[in-house]
């Protein structure tokens, strides 16, 4: 967010008083942002609720074409490379950037591994015509309820805005690896790898409510 | 900044471990069929991962009120939103035709 | 004519033809005294400051008055009370609205781009007109077929939007007999403004004679069949029969068996052709005129139904 | 980087430091970059207005004058979607709230400014993409994009609404910005209850950006993934609800319509207590009823839908909140009022500005309380009653506030003094026309004319022709306004740094400011309006 150096005090901005002053105001801004993303999900949990209190049938019958092991996996996934998002900041916190920046790529790749698993379970799901909204086969998939695309449509919905914040978290997340690999951070600042994981964690809990609500309620 | 609190390796850990054991539980209930129960039950669950991840992954818990109460009132207009909308379409009286 | 005329100095509010149009312009007048009076308070007091309390010379002073609780107070709560007489009032006379009769005359109302259908219970169908009884309850128990579009009665102070794959409801209980607008208040496309229909108040001998009369449609000529489909189908509100006018489509008037220029080369104007641009409109675009403006009248038609539309076009000389 | 030790008797600015366009394209100062959206913004203003001009002159009589229908909508639509995404949402925050936040409280930049410029960015890439969408299939929706009909057309609405995103998110990122600014930059000794008023309607304005503006994006997602996707969440179809995309549109666009008058009423109570020279009265009730309006216009969002099937329950809740929001609104009227008892007035054009606004506020308020009641709004919902009541509040209100609030700031901004007998000639058209274009468009409204028409009945032929008259008067004051403005910057008196003898924070440093606004960081002791 800031210009500053390699090694010993961060310098600040020159409208801030101090770094810390700098670091507070930054985490705010911060959390304003996730409040924001927060809201931008959660008008889809509102649409998801709403509906699923309409047709709960039709939203157990959606639910039961999906397979609850992939979302358990990716569940777990998710999870670890929360915590090694977490130790990337506590390494960094701890001086130690060599350990931080493997616990970096350790989440890039748990991040890879959680996409690979929904490419596999999009087109799973593609091959059995089972498409969004009015776009669902329903010569091959048959369904009991005649609106079935609608919880389709917000499957794809939910799961696809999920998976693009998982791409842009792992970008970032990639940005910060190598600055961390260059020695930018130490104990003083570390304000970039906070930020990057505060966005991280948030991508890991819109999951942890996706989980059980797409795949297990029915 | 070096006054920041830095949450010790072993918590982390314990975090990690209680989310997985949660997210174990999740799938428990489901195999156990609670039926009407299922949604608040798996709900409520994600609810405590949840709040596992903001205090401790996220730092929320060591961090100033300000924060805090930012991210609170996230959730607060997002169950204004649901609530409102809810109230709407629940109470509409279902006309029907008659032809 | 620029300036209103004392005729239209009643038409600030349109005629009121039912009761509840009644209550509506008693809460409304209510509003329009009690606001004129709050705007005098407003507007009157700030002249009346800024004129009495203008500068007089560079040094005056002005007096420290950062605030007063018991001012404040009351200009906080004689507000919230006036508020909460409007809004109780206001949700009574909701509610009166909002209350169906229980045994009224319905009628069922089908928006679409851009007309009102009608159906009554005995199958009479028109197209744009609604004819009921004077004194009597009437129930319109209201769709859509495409989008959103809203049933506005001036008159009866009454409106509802329809919404494509649910029902609404609205009552009216007219004391009055004439003739009175419906427009359309949700935007719903390019003739939005021109669906308007008319909400004709009789009394009931005439109104059973009316029903009667519409409902001898069967039995009519095919080519007056089709007249009174073209009509029914609002067909004319975009199309016109009587000269070769351009409205939102082309004309029709004196079409058949002429050659015309389409978006899929020249075409003869002939029984094929106008089934297939009533079925499936964007086939062959009449050149000038853009695609997707008409709506496919596929299922919405029978074969004699068609038949007896092409019948009608045929005879437009 | 050494602007911050220039004396203020320097004539070394923010201006003319750095020279080149470059160093305004990448240039990090609040200032520059309120300057940079205020080029901008206008420039949208004028695209707008000019589509204001057609549809006022579409309706000049019965029948099809100069646009075809489909074109009347198109005109209809733009003229709404700019005027609402590209110029009164944006404009006071991103314009005055970028230039003077951070001066009336002191502090050298905004919390964020990289983050402020990227604002400027994605604006303007949100309005490329909202303006390339008129070279190709124009939208016809309306501002409000209702579903089905947004599903249906065959326009480009995927288009126009990821304007809307891209711009909701240049909103989301200036608001988050300036809470930040608000809370962590305030000069020493400068606590919350000594922030001028403005900075406070900039901040409730800044909260209502932030948390409202997210769910706009997700139901205009929706709404192109509908499209593109067909996911049906809104398509009654697939037994979607059109009803529900009207909470979540009116969720966001309820409070953006606090959004648009907050900051109006900051620059207000500023004018106000400028020109009669006196405290502000009640400083802490108006602070207040600013977070109060902010919180309470979240929940008032049915009051748009009492005739769209929402049901009787629901709309009695809405109709009761939104009594409530009457409340502070009234209290603010007042507390102008008793502001200017026992002032010194002056009746410099800002001053103008700020009466004309409470003269048309007033009206747009009660007529707002009007449409609040139920059993009436059935009747005007959907009319021009509802036409004319939000351009009283949005245009009366807003722009007469934002045109106020240049007038008073011009010196100060660019270091030129405007020549003020020609600005109150501009406040006189814009007044006049302005009631003459609208008041009419009450009674139209009462009359039963509908919204959105392209062509109306016979009745309503006299009242619209006023009206599209008022609408020249309001042009020409517009035109008049941007003459004063040019000659003011090429031939304007040189401004002292206190023209008006202003007591808030922005008045004490040099005309136009410094790089760095301050010389020497301001420690604050009295309050803003210690006159």
């Amino acid at each position: 967010m800031t210009t500053n150096v390699s090694h010993g005090e961060h310098h600040h901005s020159h409208h801030f008083d101090s770094a810390e002053h700098e670091y507070s105001s930054d985490k705010e801004g911060l959390w304003l942002f996730m409040v924001t993303e927060i809201l931008m999900f959660g008008g889809l949990f509102v649409a998801y609720a709403i509906f699923h209190s309409i047709y709960p049938e039709m939203f157990s019958e959606g639910a039961s074409h999906l397979d609850w092991r992939m979302g358990f996996i990716n569940t777990l996934v998710l999870i670890t490379s929360s915590l090694t998002m977490a130790l990337g900041i506590f390494y960094n916190q701890q001086n130690q950037p060599k350990k931080a920046f493997w616990n970096l790529i350790a989440t890039i790749l748990l991040g890879c591994c959680f996409l690979v698993i929904k490419y596999l379970e999009y087109s799973g799901k593609f091959h059995h015509g089972i498409y969004p909204g009015r776009f669902l086969d329903m010569a091959v998939v048959n369904p009991v309820h005649q609106n079935l695309g609608l919880y389709f449509g917000l499957y794809f919905c939910m799961t696809g805005l999920h998976g693009i914040h998982v791409v842009i978290g792992m970008s970032l997340i990639g940005w910060v690896a190598v600055r961390t690999y260059k020695g930018h951070f130490n104990s003083h600042y570390y304000t970039p790898v906070e930020g990057v994981g505060i966005f991280w964690h948030i991508v890991d809990l819109i999951w942890i409510f996706l989980f059980p609500l797409l795949y297990l309620v029915g | 900044m070096s006054q920041h609190h830095v949450i010790p390796f072993k918590t982390y850990m314990k975090v990690a471990a209680a989310l997985v054991a949660l997210t174990f539980l999740t799938v428990i209930c489901h195999e156990l069929h609670l039926g009407p129960l299922a949604g608040p039950v798996a709900f409520l669950i994600a609810a405590v991962k949840a709040a596992l991840v903001l205090l401790y992954f996220m730092h929320l818990k060591y961090d100033n009120m300000q924060n805090r109460v930012i991210f609170g009132s996230g959730l607060i207009f997002l169950l204004l939103l649901i609530g409102f909308s809810a109230l709407d379409i629940w109470t509409r009286v279902q006309s029907m035709s008659t032809l | 004519m620029f300036w209103l005329s004392p005729a239209h100095a009643q038409t600030f509010m349109p005629t009121a033809a039912s009761d509840i149009a009644g209550d509506v312009d008693n809460l409304y007048s209510f509003l329009l005294i009690s606001s004129f009076i709050s705007c005098v308070i407003l507007i009157g007091g700030m002249i009346y400051f800024v004129y009495k309390y203008r500068r007089k010379s560079p040094n005056d002073k002005t007096p420290r008055i950062t605030h007063n609780n018991f001012l404040e107070f009351l200009w906080s709560f004689i507000p919230l009370v006036i508020f909460m007489v409007i809004f109780a009032w206001g949700w009574k006379v909701y509610h009166d609205m909002r209350s169906m009769p229980e045994n009224g005359l319905e009628i069922h109302v089908t928006g679409k781009q851009w007309a009102w259908e009608i159906q009554y219970k005995s199958g009479v169908t028109t197209s744009n007109e609604v004819v009921v009884p004077i004194d009597t309850d009437v129930k319109l128990i209201m769709t859509s077929r495409d989008v959103l579009h809203s049933f506005y009665v001036p008159s009866f102070r009454i409106k509802q939007d329809v919404i494509p794959g649910r029902y609404t409801t609205l009552w009216f209980n007219s004391n009055k007999l004439g003739e009175f607008h419906i427009f359309c208040t949700e935007y719903c496309g390019t003739s939005h403004s021109g669906m308007i229909g008319k909400l004709r108040v009789v009394t009931r001998e005439d109104y059973d004679k009316w029903l009667e009369q519409e409902s001898k449609f069967s039995t009519l000529p095919i080519a007056e069949r089709g007249a009174k489909l073209f009509q029914n189908k609002a067909c004319a509100s975009c199309h016109s029969v009587v000269d070769s006018s351009v409205r939102v489509g082309p004309a029709l008037y004196q079409k058949f068996g002429k050659q015309q220029i389409t978006s899929a080369g020249e075409v003869t104007v002939d029984e094929e052709y106008l089934r297939e641009s009533i079925l499936n409109p964007n086939a062959k675009i009449v050149k000038g005129f853009n695609p997707n403006i008409m709506p496919s009248f596929q299922g919405q038609l029978n074969e004699a139904e068609l038949l007896a539309i092409i019948e009608y076009i045929k005879g437009l000389k | 980087m050494g602007t911050a030790a220039h004396g203020s008797n320097s004539n070394v600015n923010y201006l003319n430091e750095f020279k080149g366009i470059k160093s305004w394209l990448l240039s990090l100062d609040h200032k520059r970059i309120g300057l940079m959206y205020m080029i901008s913004i206008l420039t949208f203003f004028f695209v707008g207005g000019i589509m204001a001009l057609l549809i006022r002159y579409e309706l000049f009589a019965p029948g099809k004058q100069l646009l075809s229908p489909d074109q009347y909508n198109q005109v209809m639509t733009y003229h709404g979607a700019m005027m609402v995404f590209m110029v009164i949402v944006p404009g006071i925050p991103a314009i005055l709230g970028n230039f003077f936040l951070p001066l009336q409280i002191g502090a050298a930049d905004v919390a964020f400014p990289k983050l402020n410029l990227a604002s400027w960015y994605v604006f303007m890439f949100g309005a490329a993409i909202a303006i390339s969408t008129f070279f190709s299939t124009k939208v016809d929706t309306g501002w409000t994009f209702y579903t089905p009909y947004s599903i249906k057309t065959g326009t480009a609405v995927v288009a126009m609404v990821l304007a809307a995103f891209v711009m909701g998110m240049s909103s989301i990122l200036t608001g988050l910005n300036f809470i930040v600014t608000v809370h962590k930059l305030r000069a020493p000794g400068m606590t919350m209850f000594k922030v001028p008023l403005f900075v406070w309607a900039i901040y409730s304005t800044a909260i209502l950006q932030v948390i409202a503006t997210p769910v706009l994006a997700i139901t205009l997602l929706l709404l192109a993934a509908e499209r593109l996707f067909g996911v049906g969440v809104f398509d009654p179809a697939l037994g979607g609800d059109p009803v529900l995309f009207q909470h979540f549109f009116w969720f966001y666009s309820h409070p953006a319509v606090y959004i648009m008058i907050l900051p109006a009423m900051g620059i207000v109570s500023e004018l106000i207590s400028a020109f009669s020279h006196k405290v502000i009265f009640g400083y802490k009730a108006i602070a207040y009823s600013s977070l109060g309006i902010a919180a309470v216009s979240f929940i008032v969002w049915g009051h748009h839908m009492f005739v769209s099937g929402q049901s009787e329950i629901a709309g009695v809740l809405f109709s009761f909140l939104t009594m409530l929001v009457g409340v502070p609104t009234a209290i603010k009227m007042f507390n102008w009022l008793a502001t200017l008892y026992r002032g010194s007035v002056t009746f410099y054009s800002p001053m103008l500005y700020a009466l004309g606004f409470l003269f048309l506020f007033a009206i747009g308020g009660v007529t707002g309380i009007m449409l609040a009641s139920m059993g009436v709004d059935v009747h005007f919902h959907d009319t021009y009653f509802v036409v004319a009541h939000f351009h009283y509040v949005m245009v009366g209100g807003t722009l007469m506030a934002l045109m106020g609030g240049f007038y008073y700031w011009f010196p100060k901004m660019f270091g030129k003094m405007v020549d003020d007998r020609l600005a109150r000639m501009t406040f006189v058209l814009i007044f006049i026309g302005f009631n003459v274009t609208f008041f009419p468009q009450f009674i139209l409204g009462a009359m039963g004319m509908p919204r959105r028409y392209f062509d109306y009945i016979a009745p309503y032929e006299s009242l619209n022709k006023i009206s599209t008259m008022g609408s020249w008067l309001i042009a020409s004051g517009f035109l008049l306004s941007l003459y004063a403005m040019i000659k003011a910057l090429k031939s304007g008196e040189k401004a002292p740094s206190n023209p008006w003898g202003a007591k808030t924070l922005e008045w004490q440093t040099s005309s136009p400011p410094p790089h760095f606004n301050f010389d020497k960081k301001p420690t604050v002791t009295g309050g803003p309006y210690d006159y």
